[in-house]
């Protein structure tokens, strides 16, 4: 008996990078070529892998379609295992593409000033990859750090007084975040026993009292690590400094290293305080949903207040992140669904946004920006000649398009993917689906809307249109500036991306149904936290090379 | 005999932790960068002597290995201070 | 011979230490150690320039232990006594100086542990234009006693030990 | 021992809590490893304490959980150790940069309005 | 032709956009070609579609589009979007006829066909949508699109506001429409237009209707530039004048008006309805047809006139009878076609004349007969003068107004009268330019423009006339469809003929007239109209100006807010997140969790001094951190040797041997750093003065959350510590740890075994960091202060000053250091490879082993300097790391051929001659790995550090040594 | 306590006495540490903390573990070749770091320049 090889599909993304990454570290910027090729072929491999585990994941291959890898062949709770399940694989599959993107991008240009940035970044890949694939507590933190510290490596990238400056900020806060997530851990295990997910989520229903109380905390203060991470206000001040600062394609994954937070918050917040959850159900909801909108207001403020486009683009990302928490607090599975296919597009919005940039502001010379500012204060007349059009070339067609793509995308107007998410973000909290638990039994009727669900309704609409408008103002200014503009001049590799992250947004727009389909089905999963619990700790091992019969143990918690 | 043997187990664990605190309270008066390293420098030590200590309290030899590490890379911190108070640098 | 074990000293020494650290003499760890006593100073010689001292006198260096143990005890007593009973103020710490004739490296490295070990002493350093060792002396009585002592009780035998006959090892 | 420890763990914190708020990066990065130790002993005491008890299994024994020390919280905090002193490290190295570029020591890289 | 799909109508349009927008820049009747082409082929499409039609019948086509919302893409067409679809593509292609002659030679019209095109296409997908969600979406891609072709000439500062304005307006009307289409989705269950119209009553009778109302009139109000957000379309005036005609008065400004109508048997017939949709309307016709009065621009004038007409409609809809249903769809009609001809008519003016200045044009009959004659017949129609169009529909207008008041309430025909007075005269005010004297002073020199140009003026003019004088032939059932697919049942019994007899409407038009030319004719002569710059009365009345301030106040507010809820430094985010830490369990959790008695007799004495040096010391670096930067680090030593204690005290030898290596690495390299950190002098003035009290409060402040966090993290620790712990894992891995993971060191097989994924990833962090302090270093640029040596070195008191670093350990003051650091070279290696071996077993492993090993090299680099060691040893850590990474890696990946998961541990037994069995565990190569990355990583690490030094020598060797001093030592 | 009860009265009263007399060394060490005026006269004190206060406790230990075990168990010999290899160098290092700081930052006080071999050089 031996495993099947496509179990091994489900660890590729974390080793496949992890040895790119170790056979890119001894190559000098002599290999610069090689370095990219090699480079890339591991992302190519990751995108196959990622394709790979969707169709095993969606395609009835695996069992209630999530593959668990058990590495080192220990059972579950006490090895670490790996899940793949319909909403890991499509995040593999988007850090694959934003990845393959941002890698061709700096193809021209980053990956060769500055060394090692080929190998950061396959680290990179592997701490995302891990930290959506684990299902062990401590291996999140592992893989959290491996990204973090790959992370501040790129941000570093291209060193210069202001990358330093937000590289601090950006690694103060995160070693101070990460001590809080090794707090909240060991409490977890002092009062659980246990680092596994799933049998973390077994047990929490038989907490109580003290236990209950300290478990809590342990799970607080992991929260708050998440959400750190994933901006949420009060605690991400530091994304739009950090945005801004760091380069194009380091940025771009950035957004994505966002998402992450939300992600485990959704995941572990599921999984743990699920209806099933006893005393502890539906804890910090109201705080996930509240903080949500609070930073939803942030976002939408700072949007308006800045007129730099890498701190545009960071609040941007904030928006988004607080949209999706405040989605997760309010704790409905259609709404989920909405809020995931909105993370995949602003993820690429964003990510698209912060690459175009670095070749917009090549045709933003400061003083053209800077007397588009005046001209607009002080709404200076015209002098009053015959307006004349101007020709665009073809490099300011692409640019302009692709940046109206992008606000478009990030303002949720139609017809790109924004508007798609939001409105199924609306349309799910105007259609409340009450989930069939076993705690509760029967589904009800069509109940009333919570105010919670309109005051979200009018944030998102509100922080759409003020995004729209400070998308707008800050392309008039770059595009309809006065002066003579100069083409920049642009690279195919610096173009490719751009177009190919906008015309993945503009599928996800065509395949709209599929991808809200296969969602459904991704939420609805990781709405059902007993199939987890049953089948991660579930999942036999081979039997041991040495076989030799183990004393058998009785670790299930007893009820109190 | 045994009892005597566990009194002055107890007296040289006493000592040491004196010894120790002593030494502690030098480091943090100083009142020169050299006190605190001659202080840091003998703390190690004393806490070297401590593992060595408890090592016969508990009777087992887990805590020769670590005294042993101690002594070992205890003094490289301690002539790395002393080579930076002396140069400016630790490594030229 | 000399070039697969060209310190065949230190090698046993290595070894010993190996088999030391582990408590056993098993086949296998006397295998790994004298492995481990081989390699380790080869893939270390180039940056040990000096190579490995030669013991020429191990007579002289029994003694010279011997004399030195007696010494170490003596002063701790004293310093002990100093620090729990004297007089602070009327302590007189002084800086001595005490021209030295050995040139020899590992010579002075003995020479150097000696004087620290015991306590009451430390070497400070050895004065680059003049070649005199700066010592300081925690209770100083006869500066000239100490000068002495150091000469012909330490300085002497060391000679002996390392420097007698020609220069030693191989600089790498 | 126990109320010792959960002491010490909060006053080493405290420290490092204070540190860490301060201006100057050096203030920070003391900070850091304060906080690092007392987080790691914090893990380490989530396994309770024991002593004398160190969780080897020496061959021919038949291993007793209930007279061991928990050995997880203890891989964990050394791999938290490890990590720690690679992020302090990281930080170190950043924070000289920053006062090279940026000359001050501040930790915004700018001295502050007053 | 019957058999064509609907969807071409809607797809025709955006084809016609992506050929155009792909022709070059250069060509110009290209296309306008494809233009003309493209929506000629859907015109004509279109108008056979009327045949299916009938009275009350619609064309439904269905494709899939969002199932899972039970959202299909609907394209739906019936008698009002028929007629609708005909003005969208009758209008637009005189309209792209036009442009071909208007456009200038510089102006690249393929981008500016494309937009149009594009906005047809929009706006056909608006009239369309047989969905409401399908609706906004195409609602919102008129506002962008618009917005492009009002910014079409982007280098005009009125183009950029006025392309902003408007599409902020209108998008921001659009998200109020799609949130009103929401609600009526969320009360209906579908958002098909056919389920919504039906479910009329039920909307009206929910308690969601009053906002779903204001949300879609929000909506509708703002696209048709009703009062309050009427101030857009003046400023929408700077796009081309073809924008002008086309959107500005004849498509999309009615956008908000077609829906409107389209949801009045949804929405209408309530008061609310009345009082909203009507209330804005009459404010708005007012307002409108006032202002236009006073325009000197002959395009305001227009634009203001647009908003009064606009009004008008608003006004009928909001009456809301079947009658004023049919008037407002008949006035949709007449309206667009005098208004776009007017527009054109501006155009050709403006085009000729090279202004629009009204107080400049004079006399224009003369040069430019025939446009003349075609303006003037137009604005008798927007004047409402008999046998024209326009006295049609607002005669019906009249009679409704009379109508709603009864014989009551007459205000409402006051109004309608005024609005008549106003808009007769600012209709002469338009037409003055075309009398008097020529004018002189023309920017060129007027003539009549090319025949082509012309033609869609007079297409329209034409058509004005014909309706006019033969309403019920021309457009009879047209109106009759269009108003019936609205009015389903109710449709009122009408009469589309001129004359009515003498009735009141009449009267009204009369008095109108009458009133209008009197108006004109007093502002003329005793107001100056022709020298008026600013509008009587009203003209604080500046929405535009109120537009702005909001912006500004907006701009302002978010960065108030930003500024109040936000910071950029760091401190602020740390405070935040220590605070958060301890306030945020607080407010969550409930129940808390209850702490144990305190027994002060379990406190072993030793241990608590212990801890009394070791908080003494973290307390002892908190304070001195500042200023004295060794001290600290001495202290923060101290604290680690306790820790380290406490670790082999409580039965955790592998964590004591991993403290003690990390501490003495940790610390060699903050010295390491400490050299490019320039000293912190104290202050003289803080050493005088007592710090400000903000100091005091930011301190206490600091202290407090400090205690908080000290105190809470003690109390969890001492309540988990004082409670029975929970059934563990734990348990599984001593059990198992030498059965199963070959290994008598649990934490040894825990790491290399059990969770070896996480050690994996521990030393990929490892690498990562080193890469990264080697990429970060090797363009490092050290502080100013710190370039020169250290003073230490710069020192005349020191005889090692010019000593080089290999010279002091040959000779100089580190001769005798050096002998013994050498002799322990070999040693450490020694004991590296003893914790090493028996790490598996015993306490140790690769990661100590590593550390030590590298502690070995590091002190041969202290005690040689860096290009001494280096030029006696390549180390190469970049391959280390390499191969580590590799090592550990492989060994995992070597499972997977024996058919197991990655890491499965495998043990080879091996019997050799003499030295017994031998156990090759695989986790041995996996630590073996961990050793060479910790290796490699630390040595990159430090050496990439000590090589600045280097560096800085060299520098000053440069500079001949004399470069200056820091002024102080770090302490 | 495992074996203590075991150990022979002779071993046990051996192992108590250098065990006392190797502990009131080290803290007689510290003390001087603590107490003595300079810096020079400090340094002092540790030395005897490794010499004979280590040596004491070494041979406890090894004493010790020896009778306990009834194997010869040497290997603090190692810990002695160790204390051996780093004590010199460590007070070497400090003290002649010591003396140049002292130097330098010119404090006559600091007892640096007790004797004749050093002077504080008054220039710049």
């Amino acid at each position: 008996m031996s495993l099947h090889w496509t179990q091994h599909l489900i660890l590729v993304p974390v080793i496949l990078p992890l040895l790119a990454g170790a056979a890119l570290v001894p190559l000098t910027q002599g290999w610069h070529r090689l370095k990219f090729w090699l480079s890339y072929a591991s992302i190519l491999g990751l995108v196959a892998n990622a394709l790979a585990l969707i169709h095993m994941t969606d395609g009835g291959a695996w069992q209630d379609g999530m593959g668990i890898y058990l590495a080192a062949n220990w059972s579950a709770p006490f090895g670490i295992a790996l899940l793949a399940d319909r909403l890991s694989s499509i995040m593999l599959l988007l850090t694959a593409l934003l990845g393959l993107a941002s890698l061709h991008f700096s193809k021209q240009r980053w990956g060769r000033i500055g060394v090692h940035f080929h190998a950061l970044f396959q680290f990179l890949l592997m701490g995302i990859n891990g930290a959506f694939l684990t299902h062990d507590l401590f291996n999140l933190f592992v893989f959290f750090e491996v990204m973090l510290a790959a992370s501040y490596g790129l941000v570093l990238h291209g060193y210069n007084a202001e990358r330093i400056r937000a590289s601090m900020q950006y690694i103060a806060i995160n070693l101070a975040a990460a001590l809080l997530f090794l707090l909240g851990l060991a409490l977890i295990y002092a009062t659980t026993g246990t680092l596994n997910m799933a049998d973390v989520a077994g047990r929490v229903p038989l907490l109580a009292g003290d236990d209950l109380a300290l478990f809590k905390i342990g799970a607080t203060m992991m929260a708050l690590t998440f959400l750190t991470k994933s901006a949420m206000w009060p605690l991400g001040f530091w994304l739009p400094t950090t945005y801004a600062a760091a380069s194009p394609p380091v940025a771009a994954m950035l957004v994505l290293m966002t998402k992450v937070g939300a992600y485990v918050v959704l995941r572990l917040w599921l999984l743990i305080f699920s209806d099933d959850a006893g005393a502890a159900a539906g804890f910090g909801q109201d705080a996930l949903l509240y903080g949500g909108m609070a930073t939803i207001v942030f976002g939408a403020a700072g949007m308006l207040s800045t007129d730099t486009a890498g701190r545009m683009a960071g609040y941007a990302a904030i928006i988004s992140s607080g949209t999706l928490l405040a989605v997760i607090g309010y704790g409905q599975p259609n709404l989920v669904t909405a809020g995931i296919y909105y993370l995949i597009g602003s993820t690429l919005a964003v990510a698209a946004f912060l690459l175009l940039i670095e070749l917009i502001d090549r045709i933003r010379t400061p003083r053209s920006a800077m007397l588009a500012l005046t001209m607009e204060a002080y709404a200076v007349e015209d002098a009053p000649v015959e307006p004349v059009g101007r020709g665009v070339p073809a490099v300011m067609a692409f640019l302009s398009l692709a940046f109206a793509a992008c606000a478009l995308m990030i303002a949720g107007l139609p017809p790109l993917p924004g508007f798609i998410a939001k409105f199924g973000m609306f349309h799910a909290v105007l259609h409340p689906q009450v989930v069939a638990t076993a705690a509760n039994g029967v589904m009800t009727g069509p109940t009333t809307i919570p105010t919670a669900g309109w005051v979200l309704i009018a944030l998102i609409v509100l922080s759409g249109l003020i995004a729209v408008i400070s998308m707008m103002r800050f392309g008039v200014r770059t595009f309809w500036a006065s002066g003579v503009l100069v083409p920049p001049k642009l690279h195919r590799t610096e173009v490719m991306p751009i177009i190919f992250l906008l015309g993945l947004a503009i599928g996800m727009t065509i395949q709209a149904n599929a991808l809200f389909g296969y969602l459904a089905r991704a939420s609805d999963a990781i709405h059902r936290p007993a199939t987890y619990i049953g089948r991660v700790l579930s999942e036999p091992t081979l039997p041991g090379p040495a076989s030799s019969p183990a004393p058998t143990i009785n670790l299930t918690p007893e009820a109190p | 005999m045994a009892t005597l043997l566990e009194l002055s187990i107890g007296y040289a664990l006493v000592c040491a932790m004196a010894a120790m605190l002593l030494c502690a309270i030098r480091l943090l008066i100083g009142p020169s960068a050299h006190d605190r390293v001659l202080a840091l420098d003998t703390l190690w030590m004393c806490g070297m002597l401590l593992a060595l200590v408890l090592g016969i309290r508990f009777g087992t030899q887990i805590y020769f290995e670590v005294a042993m590490l101690i002594v070992l890379v205890g003094f490289v911190s301690t002539i790395a201070i002393a080579k930076f108070l002396m140069r400016g640098e630790i490594i030229e | 011979m000399k070039r697969w074990l060209p310190h065949p000293v230190v090698s046993l020494l290595l070894c010993g230490l190996w088999l030391l650290l582990n408590q056993t003499f098993y086949p296998g760890h006397v295998l790994l150690g004298a492995l481990l006593g081989i390699a380790a100073p080869i893939l270390t010689r180039h940056l040990n320039p000096l190579g490995y001292p030669r013991m020429r006198a191990p007579v002289v260096a029994l003694r010279l232990l011997g004399f030195a143990s007696v010494e170490v005890v003596r002063s701790c007593f004293n310093v002990s006594r100093v620090i729990l009973f004297a007089d602070y103020a009327n302590l007189k710490s002084e800086f001595i100086r005490v021209p030295l004739t050995m040139r020899d490296e590992y010579g002075l490295a003995a020479l150097s542990c000696l004087i620290n070990m015991t306590p009451g002493t430390v070497w400070t350093e050895i004065q680059p234009d003049t070649h005199e060792l700066v010592l300081h002396v925690f209770d100083l009585h006869d500066a000239a006693w100490w000068v002495d002592t150091i000469q012909t009780r330490y300085e002497q035998p060391l000679i002996e030990i390392f420097e007698k006959k020609g220069p030693h090892g191989d600089p790498a | 021992m126990e109320l010792v420890l959960s002491l010490a763990i909060g006053i080493v914190f405290a420290s490092g809590i204070w540190l860490v708020l301060r201006p100057r990066s050096f203030q920070v990065l003391c900070g850091l490893m304060l906080m690092s130790y007392a987080v790691n002993l914090f893990i380490f005491a989530m396994g309770r304490l024991w002593i004398d008890a160190p969780p080897l299994t020496p061959a021919g024994t038949l291993p007793n959980p209930a007279i061991l020390a928990d050995p997880l919280p203890q891989a964990l905090v050394l791999t938290a150790i490890v990590i720690g002193f690679a992020t302090t490290a990281l930080y170190l190295v950043v924070m000289i940069g920053s006062r090279g570029l940026t000359g001050t020591d501040h930790v915004d890289g700018q001295e502050p309005d007053l | 032709m019957t058999s064509l799909p609907l969807i071409l109508l809607v797809l025709l349009p955006f084809a016609g956009a992506i050929i155009s927008a792909c022709l070059p820049n250069t060509s110009r009747n290209r296309p306008a070609a494809a233009a003309g082409v493209f929506t000629l082929a859907a015109l004509i499409i279109a108008i056979s579609k009327f045949d299916e039609l009938g009275a009350g019948q619609v064309v439904l086509e269905r494709y899939e589009w969002l199932p899972l919302f039970g959202l299909d893409f609907i394209v739906r067409m019936d008698g009002l979007a028929w007629l609708f679809s005909i003005m969208v593509l009758g209008i637009g292609l005189l309209v792209i006829l036009y442009a071909r002659y208007y456009m200038s030679k510089q102006d690249p019209v393929a981008r500016f066909y494309a937009y149009m095109l594009a906005f047809m296409g929009s706006m056909m997908g608006v009239v369309l949508s047989g969905n409401l969600i399908q609706l906004v979406v195409f609602w919102e891609l008129t506002s962008l699109t618009s917005f492009l072709l009002i910014g079409y000439w982007q280098d005009s500062n009125d183009a950029r506001r006025g392309a902003r304005m408007a599409f902020t307006v209108t998008t921001a009307g659009g998200l109020c429409l799609l949130t009103g289409v929401l609600i009526l989705g969320h009360i209906v269950g579908s958002y098909e237009l056919d389920a919504v119209l039906a479910a009329g009553d039920q909307i009206r009778a929910h308690s969601l209707y009053l906002p779903a109302l204001i949300l879609v009139a929000l909506g509708a109000l703002t696209k048709s530039a009703q009062f309050p957000f009427h101030f857009w379309l003046p400023h929408a005036m700077a796009a081309p004048t073809p924008v002008s005609a086309y959107l500005h008065s004849a498509t999309m400004v009615k956008a908000g008006v077609f829906l409107l109508i389209r949801l009045w048997p949804a929405l209408g017939g309530t008061p609310e309805w009345t009082w909203l949709i009507g209330g804005a309307g009459v404010i708005t016709l007012l307002l409108g047809s006032f202002f236009a009065i006073f325009q000197n621009d002959m395009k305001g004038l227009l634009a203001y006139s647009t908003i009064s007409h606009l009004g008008l409609i608003t006004v009928l809809l909001g009456i809301g009878s079947p009658l004023s249903v049919v008037a407002a769809i008949f006035h949709v009609m007449n309206h667009a076609i005098f208004k776009a001809s007017l527009f054109m008519a501006v155009g050709i003016i403006d085009h000729e004349t090279g202004t629009r200045d009204m107080r400049v044009l004079r006399g224009l009959r003369r040069a430019m007969p025939v446009t003349a004659a075609l303006a003037i017949v137009a604005s008798a129609s927007m004047a409402g003068v008999p046998l024209l169009n326009g006295f049609l529909s607002k005669e019906m207008f009249f009679a409704e107004t009379a109508h709603v008041g009864g014989t009551e309430d007459w205000k409402m025909s006051y109004a309608a009268v005024a609005m008549g007075i106003f808009s007769v005269a600012y209709s002469l005010r338009f037409i003055s330019v075309f009398f008097g004297q020529l004018a002189k002073d023309l920017p060129q020199e007027p003539h009549e423009p090319v025949r082509w140009m012309r033609f869609p003026v007079e297409c329209l003019v034409v058509l004005c006339i014909a309706v006019g004088v033969m309403p019920e032939r021309v457009v009879g059932d047209i109106l009759a469809v269009a108003s019936s697919s609205v009015l389903g049942a109710a449709m009122p019994a009408y009469d589309l003929a001129i004359w009515h007899g003498f009735n009141l409407a009449l009267g009204m038009s009369g008095a109108a007239l009458v009133l209008g030319a009197l108006l004109y004719w007093v502002l003329l002569r005793r107001h100056d109209l022709r020298e008026r710059t600013r509008v009587p009365v009203l003209h604080r009345l500046k929405g535009a100006q109120a537009y702005e301030s909001t912006m500004l106040a907006l701009s302002l507010g978010a960065t108030w807010i930003i500024r109040l809820t936000g910071t950029r430094r760091l401190q602020p985010q740390l405070l935040v997140l220590m605070s958060f830490m301890i306030v945020v369990p607080l407010l969550l959790v409930d129940p808390w969790f209850s702490l144990p008695p305190v027994n002060l007799l379990n406190i072993e004495p030793l241990f608590a001094v212990l801890w009394l040096i070791g908080a003494a010391c973290a307390a002892g670096a908190a304070y001195k951190a500042k200023y004295h930067r060794l001290a600290a680090l001495s202290m923060v030593g101290g604290t680690g040797i306790v820790t380290a204690i406490t670790f082999v005290w409580l039965s955790a030898p592998d964590l004591a041997l991993t403290q003690l290596m990390v501490e003495t690495v940790t610390t060699v390299l903050i010295l390491l750093g400490l050299r490019w950190l320039p000293p912190r002098l104290v202050p003289k003035v803080l050493k005088l003065t007592k710090a400000p009290p903000s100091t005091w409060f930011r301190r206490s402040r600091d202290s407090l959350i400090a205690v908080g966090g000290g105190l809470g993290i003690a109390a969890a620790s001492y309540a988990v510590l004082m409670r029975s712990p929970p059934p563990s894992i734990g348990e599984f891995f001593v059990l198992r740890a030498l059965t199963e993971g070959g290994g008598s060191n649990v934490v040894n097989v825990l790491l290399v075994d059990f969770r070896g994924f996480d050690t994996l990833g521990e030393v990929t962090v490892l690498s990562a960091v080193a890469l990264t302090v080697y990429a970060l270093l090797r363009r490092f640029r050290p502080a100013t202060e710190s370039i020169a040596i250290p003073v230490q070195q710069a020192s005349d008191v020191d005889p090692t000053k010019d000593q080089a670093p290999a010279a002091q350990a040959r000779h100089g003051y580190l001769m005798i250091p050096a002998v013994y650091l050498r002799l322990l070279l070999p040693v450490m290696g020694v004991m590296a490879a003893y914790f090493f071996m028996r790490g598996h077993n015993l306490p140790g492993g690769g990661f100590v082993a590593g550390l030590i090993f590298a502690t070995a090299l590091i002190v041969q680099y202290m005690v040689a300097g860096t290009d001494w060691v280096e030029s006696h040893l390549r180390l190469r850590p970049h391959r280390w790391i390499s191969w580590g990474l590799f090592c550990a890696c492989f060994t995992g990946i070597g499972a997977w051929f024996l058919g197991y998961p990655f890491l499965t541990s495998h043990t080879a037994h091996l019997d050799l001659p003499v030295l017994g069995e031998l156990h090759a565990p695989s986790a041995f190569m996996f630590d073996l790995g961990v050793f060479l990355v910790v290796v490699g990583s630390t040595m990159l690490t430090l050496v990439a550090l000590a090589h600045q030094s280097l560096r800085s020598h060299r520098l000053a060797a440069d500079a001949t040594r004399v470069t200056i001093p820091p002024a102080k030592e770090i302490l | 306590m495992n074996g203590i009860e075991h150990l022979p009265d002779w071993a046990a009263l051996v192992v108590s006495l250098l065990l006392i007399v190797g502990a009131s060394i080290v803290l007689i060490g510290a003390l001087g540490l603590l107490r003595l005026r300079t810096f020079y006269q400090r340094i002092h004190g540790p030395a005897i903390t490794v010499t004979i206060g280590a040596g004491s406790l070494l041979l406890a230990s090894m004493l010790y573990f020896t009778v306990a075990q009834s194997r010869p168990v040497v290997h603090e010999v190692i810990i002695t070749l160790f204390i051996l290899l780093t004590a010199p160098v460590v007070s070497m290092m400090i003290m002649r770091a010591a003396v140049y700081r002292d130097l330098r930052a010119r404090r006559p006080d600091a007892g640096a320049t007790a004797g004749d071999v050093y002077s504080i050089v008054d220039e710049e």
